[in-house]
């Protein structure tokens, strides 16, 4: 693939850039944890469920150890010892635990070798289950095969029940994957709630319960269709590895996963989501789970024309820090859309080259292209025409996963007869230019290959800036979507909280030696 | 069952509504239109979009909440029940049950220029696979094509001892098809040949109930094809047979 | 432009053939008249107006030739003969002819200089008349300049005045050009209706008085606006030449003009329609007014994909049928279309291939380009979405006369509303892909390249056997549309004459003199 | 003046309508559409697109005419009579007539996380052209971004001596912004501030006429700018200082 005639040292010198930056990051993240990293561990130990007030049992936990213990130590210490010094099972402690109101820290701490040999059935138990769900989806993926570019819609009614009768329709119709999208607010919880829910405003509650619901419906229409059907939900948000590790478990397919997108759309601290973000990217790929990113937003807040490069260069970032986390190219649905003002002259060809550059730069990932959706307004029939033109350029460029812009996108979530017809758009594209991405080439030096050049070198720039800065100071500085955060404001801040020397994370020493290995 | 329009809950009776109007865009005119759509039985209708297209003209789209149920059980549909017979199994049964083959004859009425459609059912070839009446052994098919008048059209029909008549039309255009195709009917009864054929219309805007409220024995639409007529034909033959 | 890497000799092969069958046909036509040509002629000597039923005048005066006398010499012998044995003007006679019931054959006939000297008075100022319209035109084009792609909409109410006002909100809206639809059946009327009409099906009948209305009004809007709105309407029918003479007097800009939509679709005899049509093109020559072929409906009736060559072959035979006319080649609107299905695998490419070739085969022809219709249905929103496609399709191949589809195509003639949508359809094409045709290049002996050089070999083939068989014959052979139409059946053949060697036509003689001076 | 829809020709009354039910497509299921239709009022409606959309729905477009008018005399909109002044006129009244800086907080409150509408309001930069409050010499505007709980978002306004209060809301699915909004409104009367401040919203669902029925003084649609705002705001500062 190469239709832009892109400098090569260019896109190399950007890599370093972002390795650069992001390895500054990282040296920050390695010696800290959070809050909901601790709770992920708990949840692969195997530990769900709330109590009476439904506040979930591993937030009672882990509050309990902040708040009684040292939790720079890490909870995974705490539990083992009170296993240890209870001689019970886990879910008999727990049990104990509820009844009696002891703290998780009134044991006698074990060392980190007994640590690992205490929790270790656990812990596997439940690597094992996603193990095995990765094994499900590779073999489902073989029999029944992958199309070159996938269809993907969003259900978002609010009710699961609901949602999933959408979600079967929209497979029928010909969807290849399924966002539930969560409900509004969700990502600010500091907890994940439970179980089945019905009730949701602009989306539906992630739980494990309603991925689980949900991977069964689709497990159910895509066995009657002969297709793999995959299922999307979110993880951005202050509990992003505990979703990680739900969608792990449930057989969930891709996760949108996002530091970025939390610190500059929903106020999160960037330190606590830096740290959540790796841990829970481990976890996507020890589990085969796509992720994807949220650059395309940065367009829906600033303008499309002018700002196009800071969505390459979050790119690259973004593909550093999946790099630090273990993550395979092949799982990186690195973000990007189509959000050019289309009263503006050549604004098509200005997102050719866009969607173009971003294939060239990032050819094995699975690029996630979004859908035109600022410049929609209510006329459901310009709309219409917008997410062809759209469709189009997918086509055009080879896109993977294909999020299908609806007619109604300024007015509400989507009908079920939006996504139909959604879907119908694309699939009149699809066919009816099939091959048109190998019939057509671009001019040398013609307007788009100038436009993805210039978008590039403007990357490169500010990649360079940022290496000089700092992620941290560049984020106080609103170069992302026009938005500043402050180092230490947002969400979540206080969730944060420096490593002990003796710390210990049993799953994510699991992890690494897996990564080490393989 | 009771049921309502379908957005994306049960029952939440969500449709879109949309329509000009002769005024220019003010808020004035925004109410209005928001108005007519309560006027049409919409909660809480919600104008997503007004545009002014034209001196004195505006564009509404309106998203409401319909306020009404239909009972499925109350619904009476003439629809013609299809015994949707194969092409091979039609010719058995005319084999089978005629001495002398079923003369059809059709055309396109009037001033009426479109024989896409009368063509889809006779022609040899045929419409999307399924081939025309002309390939049918024991059917004379005769296609007399477009712009035929009542008059030309029925002269044929004696002439050629018509089993069947095929009516066509296509332009609906201030119910112009209405009046060819009720003309036909009565200049049939007036020359009592009414009850020696089976009259059937087609097109585009045509249906069973409409064709039966017109005078005629069945209506075919979109997505019907010459084995459905068939089928129909060699019922009702064999039908009035028997009578 | 050459983006197709034609074979230069197969085209001018094609051309060569074409010559020689409008030649044939040519010849037939030299040795006969029309009474519509007839009319015609009386038409341009001035006269107008019915008789108290209804009957147009003209129509009286050529069938009492018919009836009384040797129509097969014309009629302006006997008309001149009339005046001067009366010695009346024009006028005077004809208050006189209709007073006294006398024949228009009761007087002697006089020799043909003095036909013309006698004539001349009452044809100059009809032709000057039409001589300042064309005049007219180009000053305002040249004033208000004229766009590469013109946007050209339907107005088809049935009533002139809201025709007026639809047309008039159409050019606000940004259409460059109004056809108005005649009445359904009017093309098969021997004569042509009078007066303002505000009753008619499927469109407006098209009258002298409407023409003048809707001309107003344009001119009126295109004022406001700084823009000539071009005015269309139907000349092909029984009354070909009349209309043309009728549209010349009123400024339209452009007639759709085409024996071969009449033979197939109208059932109009060919003779008839090919003597109309050599008259009606030298009117419309002379007048400036651009033609339009229908080329188009074949598809409508055919399949788009396997009778694509039979378009272009019938765009040969019309160009040269044009060419036996004086017609330049930029007032020849050859017709094309958008008719493939669009489920059918790179259906987009193989439109690309015929616009395009059109495109390259008559450079210098402003080609009317016809919208999807066939494979239109209820959906209105897949048929926006396939109007954009079309748009695309216009845009990238710069056709230039752009008839834009309805997304009600299939149900009803347009309402206010979705001729305002489809201009804003064309529009967004217009500016968001504004350079793509310079930008895009076909892959050498790719898909497009190969469709398009196999529609021309088919054509080449077809022109070639209907040299060899003649153009009558092939008519009933059913090549075009898979319609059969015989030499001497269909409608008008009754109004069709040999004419005698004293034969005289003094507003041809007249157009010819300055064709051969011009 | 009665007014109607407007297809091609005056009171035809033509309204297109588009929904799904929640049944398989069938004969009788298009005739319950057909029925619905009718119950919305339309004459004649005709089902021109029928598609089933998945197990148990199925897709209809209609269109028909409407048989209603709607009177354009009886019709009263509560609409803001806009001044409509420009940056610069805005700025002379307040520098003639005010001794301080007007202070302007902004947010778009509760979950809601959409600000691109309270930035195009507010920011330096302004939307489409228009520049923001934040450019306005004399006004302290102070955009508190988004999600920001209403009891934030009262307690920065004390500190600041806000007089003026621009909430923004995006969301409405569920209709969440009302409850927003009207809690707002009770917070602020308990907090005895509601009469202190002026107090506007805005976003894509908000008009003027549901602006002050839940108890607001303006409310803000697409389609408007800094300096309608700002019009809005000097003109009633000033009228209240008469008062
Ligand atoms: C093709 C076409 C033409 C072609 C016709 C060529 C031909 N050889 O038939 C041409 C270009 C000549 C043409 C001309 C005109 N057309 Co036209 N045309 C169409 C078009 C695009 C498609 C119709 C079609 O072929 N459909 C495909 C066939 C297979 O479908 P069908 O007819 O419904 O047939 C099926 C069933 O209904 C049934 N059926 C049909 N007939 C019968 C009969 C029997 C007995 C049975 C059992 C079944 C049956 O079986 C078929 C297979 O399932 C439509 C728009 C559209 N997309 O629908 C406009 C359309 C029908 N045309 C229209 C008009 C107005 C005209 C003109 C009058 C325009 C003008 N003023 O110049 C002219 C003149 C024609 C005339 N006087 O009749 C309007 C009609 C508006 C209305 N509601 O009245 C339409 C809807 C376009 C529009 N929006 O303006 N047209
Ligand atoms: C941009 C955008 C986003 C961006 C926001 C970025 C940002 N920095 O603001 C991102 C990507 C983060 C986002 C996220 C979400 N979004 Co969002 N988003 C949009 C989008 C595409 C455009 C909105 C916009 O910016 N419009 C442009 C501005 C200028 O217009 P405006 O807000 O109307 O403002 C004008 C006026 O209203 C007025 N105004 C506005 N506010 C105020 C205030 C005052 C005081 C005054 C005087 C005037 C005023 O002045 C402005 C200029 O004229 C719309 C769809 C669309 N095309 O409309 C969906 C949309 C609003 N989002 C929607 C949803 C559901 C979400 C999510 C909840 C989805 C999810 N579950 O993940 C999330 C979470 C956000 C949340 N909790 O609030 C839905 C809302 C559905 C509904 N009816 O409730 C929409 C309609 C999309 C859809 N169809 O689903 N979104
Ligand atoms: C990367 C990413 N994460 C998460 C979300 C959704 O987040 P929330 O649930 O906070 O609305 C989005 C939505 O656009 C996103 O792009
Ligand atoms: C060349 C040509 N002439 C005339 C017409 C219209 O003819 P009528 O008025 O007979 O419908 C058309 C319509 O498509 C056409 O293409």
């Amino acid at each position: 693939m190469n239709k832009l005639n892109l400098n090569n040292e260019m896109i190399t010198s950007c890599r370093n850039y972002a390795k650069s930056i992001a390895k500054d990051v990282q040296a920050y993240i390695n010696k800290h944890s959070t809050v909901s990293v601790e709770r992920t561990v708990l949840r692969l130990l195997g530990i769900d469920g709330v109590d009476k007030f439904d506040v979930p049992i591993v937030n009672r936990l882990v509050e309990d150890v902040k708040e009684n213990g040292d939790i720079s130590l890490g909870i995974s210490i705490y539990i083992a010892s009170a296993l240890k010094a209870t001689n019970k099972s886990l879910n008999d402690y727990l049990e104990a635990y509820f009844d009696s109101r002891d703290s998780l820290t009134s044991y006698n701490l074990i060392s980190k070798s007994e640590v690992k040999k205490i929790l270790k059935p656990y812990y596997e138990k439940n690597l094992k289950k996603i193990t095995k769900n990765r094994e499900i989806r590779s073999k489902l993926i073989n029999k029944f095969g992958e199309r070159k570019t996938e269809l993907y819609v969003i259900v978002a009614t609010g009710n699961i029940d609901e949602d999933v009768l959408q979600a079967q329709a929209a497979a029928r119709a010909g969807a290849d994957i399924v966002a539930v999208i969560r409900s509004t607010g969700q990502s600010l919880l500091d907890y994940v709630p439970y179980g089945k829910t019905t009730e949701g405003f602009g989306g539906t509650y992630a739980t494990q319960e309603n991925f689980k619901i949900m991977r069964q419906a689709l497990d159910e229409v895509g066995g009657e269709l002969n297709r793999y059907i995959k299922l999307v939900n979110y993880a951005s948000g202050l509990c992003m590895p505990e979703i990680a590790a739900m969608g792990a478990l449930e057989r969930l397919d891709v996760l949108l996963n996002d530091s970025m997108y939390g610190i500059i759309f929903r106020d999160i601290n960037m330190k606590r989501t830096f740290i959540d973000q790796y841990f829970s990217r481990m976890l996507n790929s020890y589990s085969g789970i796509i992720i994807n990113t949220g650059e395309d937003n940065y367009l829906t807040t600033s303008d499309a024309v002018l700002e196009a490069h800071t969505v390459t260069a979050s790119q690259f970032i973004n593909e550093a820090f999946a790099f630090e986390a273990h993550l395979p190219e092949k799982l990186m649905g690195l973000g990007h859309a189509f959000e050019i003002n289309p009263n503006i002259e050549n604004s098509f060809l200005m997102e050719i080259a866009q969607a173009q550059l971003s294939r060239e730069l990032f050819p094995n990932a699975p690029l996630k292209y979004m859908p035109p959706t600022k410049h929609i307004n209510g006329n459901i029939f310009r709309a219409y025409q917008q997410n062809a033109l759209f469709n189009i350029v997918t086509n055009l460029t080879e896109q993977k996963i294909h999020l299908l812009g609806m007619m109604t996108e300024a007015i509400h979530t989507p009908f079920i007869s939006d996504r139909y017809l959604a879907i119908k758009n694309a699939e009149m594209v699809q066919q009816s230019m099939k091959s048109l991405a190998d019939e057509i080439v671009f001019k040398e030096e013609g307007f788009i290959q100038k436009r993805a050049n210039k978008v590039l070198k403007n990357a490169h720039s500010l990649l360079k800036e940022i290496k000089t800065e700092g992620m941290f100071k560049t984020l106080e500085k609103g170069v992302f979507a026009e938005t500043k955060r402050a180092e230490n404001a947002g969400k979540g801040l206080d969730g944060v909280f420096e490593k002990s020397t003796n710390y210990i994370n049993v799953v994510s020493a699991e992890l690494e030696a897996y990564f080490n290995e393989n | 069952m009771k049921i309502r329009p379908y957005g994306d809950t049960l029952n939440d009776g969500l449709v879109q509504v949309s329509f000009t109007l002769p005024i220019a865009l003010s808020a004035k005119a925004t109410q209005a239109a928001k108005e007519l759509a309560k006027n049409m039985g919409l909660i809480n209708p919600s104008v997503v979009h007004s545009e002014e297209i034209g001196k004195n003209f505006s564009f509404y789209i309106i998203y409401g909440a319909l306020n009404a149920f239909v009972d499925l059980e109350k619904i009476k549909v003439k629809e013609l029940e299809k015994s949707s017979k194969s092409k091979k199994e039609i010719e058995e049964i005319i084999k089978n049950n005629f001495k002398k083959d079923i003369v059809v004859i059709g055309a396109s009425t009037g001033t009426d220029a479109h024989t896409v459609g009368i063509d889809a059912i006779m022609n040899m070839k045929g419409f999307d696979g399924h081939y025309g009446l002309e390939r049918y052994q024991g059917i004379k098919a005769i296609n007399l094509g477009s712009q035929v008048s009542n008059e030309d059209f029925i002269k044929i029909a004696r002439k050629e001892k018509a089993d069947v008549l095929l009516v066509s039309q296509t332009v609906t255009q201030k119910d112009v098809h209405l009046k060819n195709l009720v003309d036909l009917v009565e200049l049939l009864e007036s020359e009592e040949l009414r009850d020696k054929v089976i009259l059937i219309a087609g097109g585009a805007r045509i249906n069973h109930e409409l064709a039966k409220e017109l005078g005629y024995d069945a209506g075919f639409g979109p997505g019907n094809f010459a084995e459905d007529v068939a089928s129909f034909i060699i019922d009702e033959l064999l039908n009035r047979k028997e009578d």
